[in-house]
């Protein structure tokens, strides 16, 4: 029963936070925010024990909770378990992060009032996770909506906040509408509200629900063409709130579908195809917005819309496989997708809060406008150097170990009957395999241009490093994706004991230490046979006596190329507007030119709808704010008469 | 009297009633308007006596007596009242409908009215004669809901909704009668209805101090007429 | 038992004519209402209901009237203890004429009175009559304020509602005969009719359900009948828009879900849900639309009630009554918690416009607080009341029709979206406005007490409560 | 694991001995074709001596990613080398060979090149790695889709296993064939040659991967130059081994059968380096923008090679 009370006592110790919080929104002394974030570390720590107990040991927890009447059924299993994991995880070095960083949150309310609302936001997306009950999901959830909005809304002075808090609701919301709509089929078909009832659904209304949840789902969690509220959402927020937000929210989402589709009956092939067009969609679109973006946080933001897409290939490619009977494939996928999950929670949310010490550091977002932080900020760069190799990939860090898995399942697409189906698979893996290569071009280009040469502004170049618990709630994160890469082989290993398969993984201890080894043996001969003598010189600039930042390659000129080549995708609009002095257009007198950038979804997709609702609505108000009464008793007549008519017809 | 020559002249009547609302659709003289509405409610209660000849049921007969004192005096006399404190005489504007259309609106009213209530006829077990009479009381409804947004003038939509009131009554006589306490309390809530419509009407033409003035007590209402 | 009733009103109606002060006035309406909010829970707690009041059985308060009245109760009773300070804001303003005063308690408390004999009545004549009672003493209620838009807004109230309600009358005129015909025994009595239900010609029925329902749409504001609402809820002083839209809306709804417990049964029942239904959608969806518009708060509220009502007759059509009872309860404290708090607003900018509300918090805490909680409540959210009717309606909604569940979903967000805009603006606009307007105590209890009512109602579903919502569907005879 | 010891330190040391010689080779070539008398073979080594005898010279710009980049370059070349076996397989190979593997190994090398790139703040340095970045990006798909090709068509994704298969010759797998054009063109990628980038040549226009180590000096330079030309050497392994395995695994016994497939590896290396010195001088070099279509053909061959292993 410990690891049922480690939860329970979390969940108090997030509630009693979150009031106390609220109750002393005015309080000044830091000292009271530090035992806030106290109560709020070790609930995550209580989560984490429960958690792991839950993994190590197998038993699966069951309570409940009595909400508004209800009876919610709450339950622990290993899915659940391995989410709660991951909440525990990243809510624990985001609190630590927020010690130090929380007192640089405006005013005093706002800092107090911030804490209040990540304690519910921690607290209700453990209670999403846990929650085996429709209703009390749908609570969780949208508590979880409206407490991240909040949070979104924390700078709300700013005009783009609260654009970005509107977009955010409406986005939000919009899923939630979805899932509604599943949860309320499910519960017509199936007549309670456990979860587990889903299995008795008739096709049809499974490929409904199926269809909504992969829409609700995929709203919340920023798959494209529903990502719009990412790039807007986690730059308005403060640094530790997008990681929460990036690193822990987008992954209940990913629990949700993954949760619903293990339970799904009459699985179709199409959802699989579905999923996997919209994860490699998401994947490719996100990573080329990625690159053109010059606001690191955004960038970032974009990066977890380009991650989210890996890990919907990953449940696809496990619906696939599975409905071609390859139990074995399939599970790598499911296990590459949630391997993944935990990945990019731990490197997405680490890169957040070392952008957040920049952002901090540098008083700008603006890319083009740092440099040079290498020097001046040596953790926050050996930091975000860690989370940079991590997300793109590359040996011997967690985030290359899923991604491996997720080419071994590509790999081994051949076993598909279908010829036609294999051929799909190879496309999405040339295009997945391009999507990883972009981020790691995308990642040279952050990482190079932020801490890297010369500093291209007067704040980067005053830039502190940050503070003790800053760089330590980034450590434990750092730490642990070198650990899940190093150690994924013996990880696995384990975990296919219990899950009854074996992984074919490259045992990444052994290589490192032979790398270790070799790069030992290398640099003692290097030193032996080699020239000691280092000069410090000025760079060569052909010749320029002094170089400066000007002269340095911007982050618009690293990523030219790339755009150049992929220019189809982004389109630009060309604005030109000329005045002249006279009818001839001949003596010029003002002009005005500007290239845009279309933002595909917003102009074809979203803003339509927004013009529709917009006409209709004005149309409407133009309609009933009359003064006089005559035309609103035209209205009732006119309904009268229809009526009539109505009734005339209808009864024979 | 036979029960042909009472359904002869209940048919007059009809006649003289779909005459009448005709006249209020084009009349533009507020007196008038109002002396013609008293006709109407007069020919409205020989109707109910001549059912009460007809049936010999008292129910007609009471609603023929309460009609003749609400409809024929009551409101006449409010609404000529209210007619001379706000100094207006004539509602020349129409909305929407003119005259002319008016009248071809009725008619296509009368129309949809036949052609809605055919499905209910025989379930409510009219002969041709009642079904007639009901058509014609739900379409005094509708016109008189025609006047209501097609004239301007609070008195005159006052009076639309009073020829309104008239139709139900004639539809309920022909469809069966109601129990004479419901009659009773319609009146009275008729009664309110128009005095408080007659409040309004004079707020919207005056001053908000004198409309309160009049507002209260009530009783201020009934006695002082406005010099000015 | 009648005897007790009729003469405390008499004694009420005695005590503000003779009163001087505008205390006593007050305090006798407080009492009025505490007797009104009491008398259900009596009625209930003793398990006396159906209580007959004559043995024409014209008044008979039965379960769901009982719930009805404490509604009416308790909203009339907050709303009287917020009257007292309001409604000495409004004299300090001169916005009220004094003289105006004892004419607004005699409404008041005839407004109460008119809406409790119209939730007791059982014969449906009885009802209209009341409905339409109503109806003039709240335009009387709308028109003590020194405001000429408020005439309009009367005058627009009444003739809508008075012509419509006048073709329910045919309707009521029609289901008399067709009870007549069916049964042989001509009422109006609504026990009499369930019972005698199946006898009547089911066309018929229809028939006069949809005249009848003409008219009770337009009581509670059902487009395209909902014209009068929101001119009337938003130039009415606050605390009458609180009556208005807590509690006189309701009784539309009430008397079309009386008459469609007698429909629904029929061969006909699936038309009448199909016609109930696409009102809803389309009321729901012009509200919606038009809350988008972000002039004024208290439209804006108006509006929302348009969209409640809506919502309310989806939840009649889709069968699922038990909820819509409770939605009913839920949305009348919802709406005078989020009126109570726009008056406030009123008194401290002098205007509803929501482009010059800046700075409220600084300035009226209290009101920012109570119009927050409120959006965030009415939208739907969880943890508060209006959820949990949202979804298993929406649930029920989408087993009989997928295709609006969805239509309703989307304008559901829309008018959510428009909720959150006004947090928005309440939380994000800062200005120079001018110093805070005293508000009086008694104008914060009633909105402190409704935020309480709300959080607890929203943790915490009364078991019992649950058992007096399924006694009031059994009633109807609309249960599963 | 002895066994692998021993093929580490063989594959290691082979591939330190003839990586420089191949870059000479191809030189060697080109001046050839050229009608040059051209540097010697072992100019490479002399070269690569003198870069560790000159001093280094750091920028006062760059940080410490200046100083480790030619480190992490060498060392995932060199365990990369373990991943590549040239002459023979050793009968324990496991936790090595993976072919995804070993493009990440290689990639990290690159990345770290291309970090370095900017590391001084030179704009050379940085239009490098710029190029340098979307180059491979540009490339990744195609080699990804052509392993998978070879993976497809062996039915493994370790290369010992791959090569090994091959080994036996390439009598079953026509369709492997088609693979070698696309090989190639890896080939010239990776190691910046010509129609991708121009090797000679320090003009800013056409620089690709010297750019981007131009301010790289002394023994750190070196280091670079080994690393590339071990990975020109790698690739050259695995086309060799695949296409041509004569000689390749031999199950002799152990100084003799070594020292066989040593001498067979060395000429068919010297063949291939003289083939590529052939192709680079008889085409033109490409305009970046260009690229993708040389690519898009590449990546097109190996797609027409799964099509022909899954549908006949």
């Amino acid at each position: 029963m410990m690891p049922t009370l480690f939860f329970q006592s979390g969940v108090g110790l997030l509630l009693i936070a979150s009031f106390l919080a609220l109750v002393f929104l005015h309080v000044k002394q830091s000292r009271i925010r530090k035992c806030f974030l106290a109560l709020i570390i070790l609930a995550c720590v209580l989560f984490l024990a429960s958690s792991l107990s839950v993994l190590l040991g197998g038993d699966a927890l069951a309570f409940y909770l009595m909400l508004s009447g209800l009876r919610v059924s709450l339950s622990i299993d290993v899915l659940a378990a391995f989410f709660i994991g991951i909440i525990g995880l990243v809510g624990l070095s985001v609190a630590i992060y927020s010690l130090s960083y929380v007192e640089h949150v405006g005013s005093e309310r706002k800092k107090n009032f911030m804490l209040s609302m990540m304690a519910v936001f921690i607290l209700s997306m453990v209670l999403v996770v846990a929650s085996h009950h429709l209703l009390g999901f749908l609570v969780f959830w949208e508590l979880m909506s409206i407490s991240s909005l909040f949070l979104v809304l924390i700078d709300f002075e700013k005009e783009e906040t609260r654009k970005a808090g509107i977009f955010y609701f409406v986005m939000t919301q919009l899923s939630t509408v979805f899932l509604i709509f599943a949860f309320a089929l499910i519960y017509n078909h199936a007549g309670t509200l456990e979860i587990i009832t889903i299995r008795g659904l008739p096709p049809f209304i499974a490929s409904l629900v199926f269809v909504s949840l992969a829409l609700g789902f995929g709203i919340k969690a920023g798959a494209i063409p529903f990502h719009k509220w990412l790039p807007y959402a986690h730059p308005a927020s403060p640094s530790p709130i997008s990681a929460l937000m990036s690193g822990v929210m987008i992954k209940v989402a990913i629990y949700g579908i993954v949760r619903f589709i293990l339970l799904l009956p009459d699985k179709k092939l199409w959802w699989g195809i579905l999923i996997l067009i919209l994860g490699t969609s998401s994947a490719l679109l996100g990573v080329i917005y990625a690159l053109k973006e010059h606001d690191l946080k955004r960038l970032l933001a974009y990066h977890s819309i380009e991650n989210i897409g890996i890990i919907l290939i990953g449940i696809g490619l496990y619906m696939l496989f599975s409905w071609y009977s390859q139990p074995a494939i399939a599970l790598l996928a499911l296990f590459a997708a949630l391997f993944h999950t935990l990945n990019h929670a731990l490197f997405k949310s680490l890169l957040f809060l070392s952008a957040g010490s920049v952002v901090h550091a540098t008083h700008t977002k603006n890319i083009e406008k740092m440099g040079g932080l290498m020097k001046t900020m040596p953790y926050t760069a050996a930091l975000f150097l860690i989370g940079a190799i991590s997300i793109s990939a590359l040996p011997p860090l967690n985030g290359f170990v899923s991604e491996l898995m997720l080419f071994q399942v590509f790999f081994s697409s051949g076993v598909i009957a279908s010829p036609m189906m294999t051929l799909v698979l190879f496309f999405a893996l040339s295009l997945f395999a391009l999507t990883s290569a972009l981020a790691a071009a995308c990642f040279v280009k952050a990482f190079g241009i932020v801490f890297l040469a010369l500093p291209r502004s007067k704040e980067a170049e005053m830039a502190k490093e940050s503070g003790p618990a800053m760089i330590l709630g980034q450590a434990i994160l750092a730490v642990l994706c070198i650990g899940l890469g190093v150690f994924s082989f013996q990880i696995f290993q384990q975990v296919g004991q219990k899950a009854g398969i074996s992984f074919d993984l490259p045992n990444l201890l052994l290589i490192s230490a032979t790398a270790v080894f070799i790069g030992a043996v290398i640099f003692i001969a290097v030193r032996g046979i080699s020239n000691r003598n280092v000069r410090i010189s000025e760079t060569w600039g052909c010749g320029i006596a002094s170089q400066n930042s000007r002269m340095e390659y911007t982050a618009s000129g690293f990523s030219d190329p790339i755009l150049t080549i992929f220019s189809s995708i982004y389109r630009t609009k060309k604005i030109n507007r000329r005045s002249f002095h006279d009818h001839d257009s001949a003596v010029f007198k003002e002009g005005h030119a500007e290239v845009l950038l279309l933002r595909f979804f917003e102009e074809y997709l979203y803003l339509p709808v927004v013009r529709l609702i917009r006409f209709l609505s004005s149309f409407l108000y133009k309609v009933q704010n009359k003064v006089e009464l005559d035309p609103y008793l035209l209205s009732s007549f006119v309904a009268i008469l229809a009526l009539l008519l109505y009734l005339g017809v209808a009864i024979r | 009297m036979t029960i042909q020559l009472i359904d002869e002249l209940i048919k007059v009547c009809m006649v003289l009633l779909v005459v009448l609302t005709a006249l209020v659709i084009s009349r533009r003289n507020l007196i008038s308007l109002i002396n013609t509405y008293a006709l109407h409610s007069l020919v409205l209660s020989a109707i109910a006596f001549l059912f009460f000849l007809g049936e010999g049921a008292n129910v007609f007969l009471y609603a023929s007596i309460l009609t003749i004192i609400t409809k024929l005096w009551l409101i006449p006399a409010l609404l000529k009242r209210t007619q001379k404190i706000m100094k207006i005489y004539t509602d020349l504007e129409y909305h929407y409908l003119h005259p002319t259309s008016s009248i071809f609106l009725s008619l296509f009213i009368v129309i949809i009215v036949f052609l809605a209530f055919s499905g209910i006829k025989d379930d409510l077990g009219l002969d041709p004669f009642n079904y007639f009479g009901v058509v014609m009381g739900f379409s005094l409804v509708l016109i008189g809901f025609m006047i209501i947004f097609s004239r301007i003038k609070i008195i005159t939509k006052t009076i639309g909704y009073l020829v309104m009131e008239n139709g139900v009554v004639l539809l309920s006589f022909f469809v069966g009668e109601m129990p004479f306490l419901i009659e009773v309390m319609v009146l009275m809530d008729l009664l309110a209805l128009v005095a408080i419509t007659s409040i309004l009407g004079f707020g919207m033409n005056s001053s908000i101090e004198e409309f309160h003035k009049r507002l209260n007590p009530f009783r201020n209402w009934f006695k002082k007429v406005d010099e000015k | 038992m009648l005897i007790v009733i009729l003469s405390v009103l008499i004694a009420v109606m005695l005590a503000i004519i003779l009163s001087r002060s505008l205390n006593m006035m007050n305090y006798v309406t407080v009492f009025h209402s505490v007797f009104v909010a009491l008398f259900p829970v009596y009625l209930l707690v003793k398990g006396v209901l159906p209580a007959v009041f004559h043995k024409s059985r014209y008044l008979v308060v039965d379960t769901l009237g009982a719930y009805e009245i404490l509604i009416t109760g308790v909203i009339f009773f907050f709303a009287a203890i917020y009257a007292k300070g309001y409604v000495a804001c409004l004299i300090k303003e001169g916005e009220l004429s004094k003289a105006n005063v004892k004419l607004f308690y005699l409404g008041y408390n005839s407004l109460l009175l008119a809406m409790v004999l119209a939730f007791s009545s059982n014969n449906l004549s009885v009802l209209w009559i009341f409905a339409e009672i109503t109806t003039i003493v709240s335009a009387v209620l709308i028109v003590t304020l020194n405001a000429k838009e408020n005439i309009v807004a009367a005058m627009k109230y009444v003739f809508i509602t008075s012509t419509a309600m006048l073709f329910s009358f045919i309707g009521l005129i029609l289901l008399f005969a067709a009870s007549k015909n069916g049964s042989g025994a001509a009422t109006l009595n609504w026990d009499a009719l369930l019972q005698a239900s199946h006898q009547i010609q089911p066309q018929l029925l229809f028939f006069s359900f949809v005249f009848i329902f003409i008219g009770f749409a337009a009581k509670s504001g059902i487009v395209p009948f909902h014209t009068w609402l929101p001119p009337s809820h938003s130039k009415a002083a606050s605390d009458v828009s609180v009556l208005l839209s807590g509690s006189v809306l309701n009784i539309g709804i009430y008397a079309i879900l009386r008459v469609y417990a007698l429909v629904a049964k029929s061969s006909m029942g699936h038309e009448a849900s199909m016609m109930v239904l696409v009102f809803g959608i389309i009321t729901v969806g012009i509200a919606s639309l038009s809350m988008l518009q972000k002039t004024n708060l208290k439209k804006l509220i108006a509006y929302s009630s348009v969209e409640s009502m809506g919502f309310m007759l989806i939840g009649i059509a889709a069968g699922n009554i038990f909820w819509v009872l409770y939605f009913v309860a839920a949305h009348a404290m919802v709406k005078a918690l989020l009126f109570f708090s726009a008056g406030i607003i009123h008194r401290q900018y002098g205007s509803m416009s929501m482009a010059e509300i800046k700075g409220v918090f600084r300035l009226q805490p209290l009101a920012a607080l109570g119009l927050i909680i409120g959006s965030v409540a009415i939208i739907g959210t969880p943890l508060f009341p209006m959820f949990m009717p949202k979804f298993y309606i929406i649930a029920s909604l989408a087993k009989a029709s997928l295709f609006s569940a969805i239509i309703l979903l989307l304008f559901l967000l829309i008018a959510a979206g428009s909720f959150v805009w006004l947090i928005l603006q309440l939380v994000t606009m800062q200005g120079a406005a001018p110093e805070p307007y005293e508000i009086y105590p008694s104008m914060k209890i009633p909105i402190l007490a409704l935020i309480l009512l709300l959080l607890v109602f929203g943790a915490y579903f009364p078991l019992p409560l649950s058992g007096i919502l399924a006694e009031m569907v059994s009633l109807l005879g609309l249960g599963g | 694991m002895s066994g692998f010891i021993a093929f580490a330190i063989i594959n290691v040391v082979v591939v330190m001995a003839l990586a420089p010689l191949y870059i000479s080779l191809v030189k060697k070539m080109k001046a050839f074709l050229q009608g040059r008398k051209g540097p010697g073979l072992l100019q490479a080594y002399y070269s690569l001596w003198k870069l560790f005898k000159k001093e280094v010279v750091y920028s006062s710009n760059s940080s410490f990613i200046m100083r480790v980049a030619p480190y992490i370059s060498i060392i995932s070349a060199l365990v990369a080398a373990l991943f590549v076996p040239l002459l023979f397989i050793p009968d324990d190979y496991s936790g090595f060979g993976n072919i995804i593997l070993l493009l990440y190994i290689l990639a990290v090398g690159k990345f770290f090149m291309a970090l370095g790139g900017l590391d001084a703040g030179s704009a050379f340095g940085g239009m490098g790695s710029s190029r340098e970045m979307s180059i491979s990006s540009m490339v990744e798909p195609v080699v990804i889709v052509l392993f998978a090709a070879i993976a497809f068509v062996f039915r493994s994704t370790n290369l010992f296993e791959i090569l090994r298969e091959a080994s036996h010759g390439l009598g079953g797998y026509a369709s492997l064939w088609l693979l070698l054009i696309p090989l190639v063109i890896v080939l010239l990628t990776e190691t910046a040659r010509i129609p991708i980038d121009n090797p000679e040549t320090h003009l800013e226009l056409t620089m690709v991967h010297e750019a981007m180590i131009l301010e790289q000096s002394g023994r750190n330079l070196a280091l670079l130059e080994i690393a590339s030309a071990i990975k020109q050497l790698l690739l050259m392994g695995i086309i060799i081994n695949l296409f041509m395995p004569m000689g390749f695994n031999l199950q002799v016994l152990f100084p003799a059968g070594i020292l066989i497939a040593f001498g067979a590896f060395a000429i068919k290396g010297a063949f291939l380096a003289a083939s590529i010195g052939v192709i680079e001088s008889s085409v033109a070099k490409l305009r970046l923008f260009r690229l993708p279509n040389l690519f898009a053909l590449s990546f097109f061959l190996s797609v027409v090679t799964i099509m022909m292993e899954v549908l006949l």
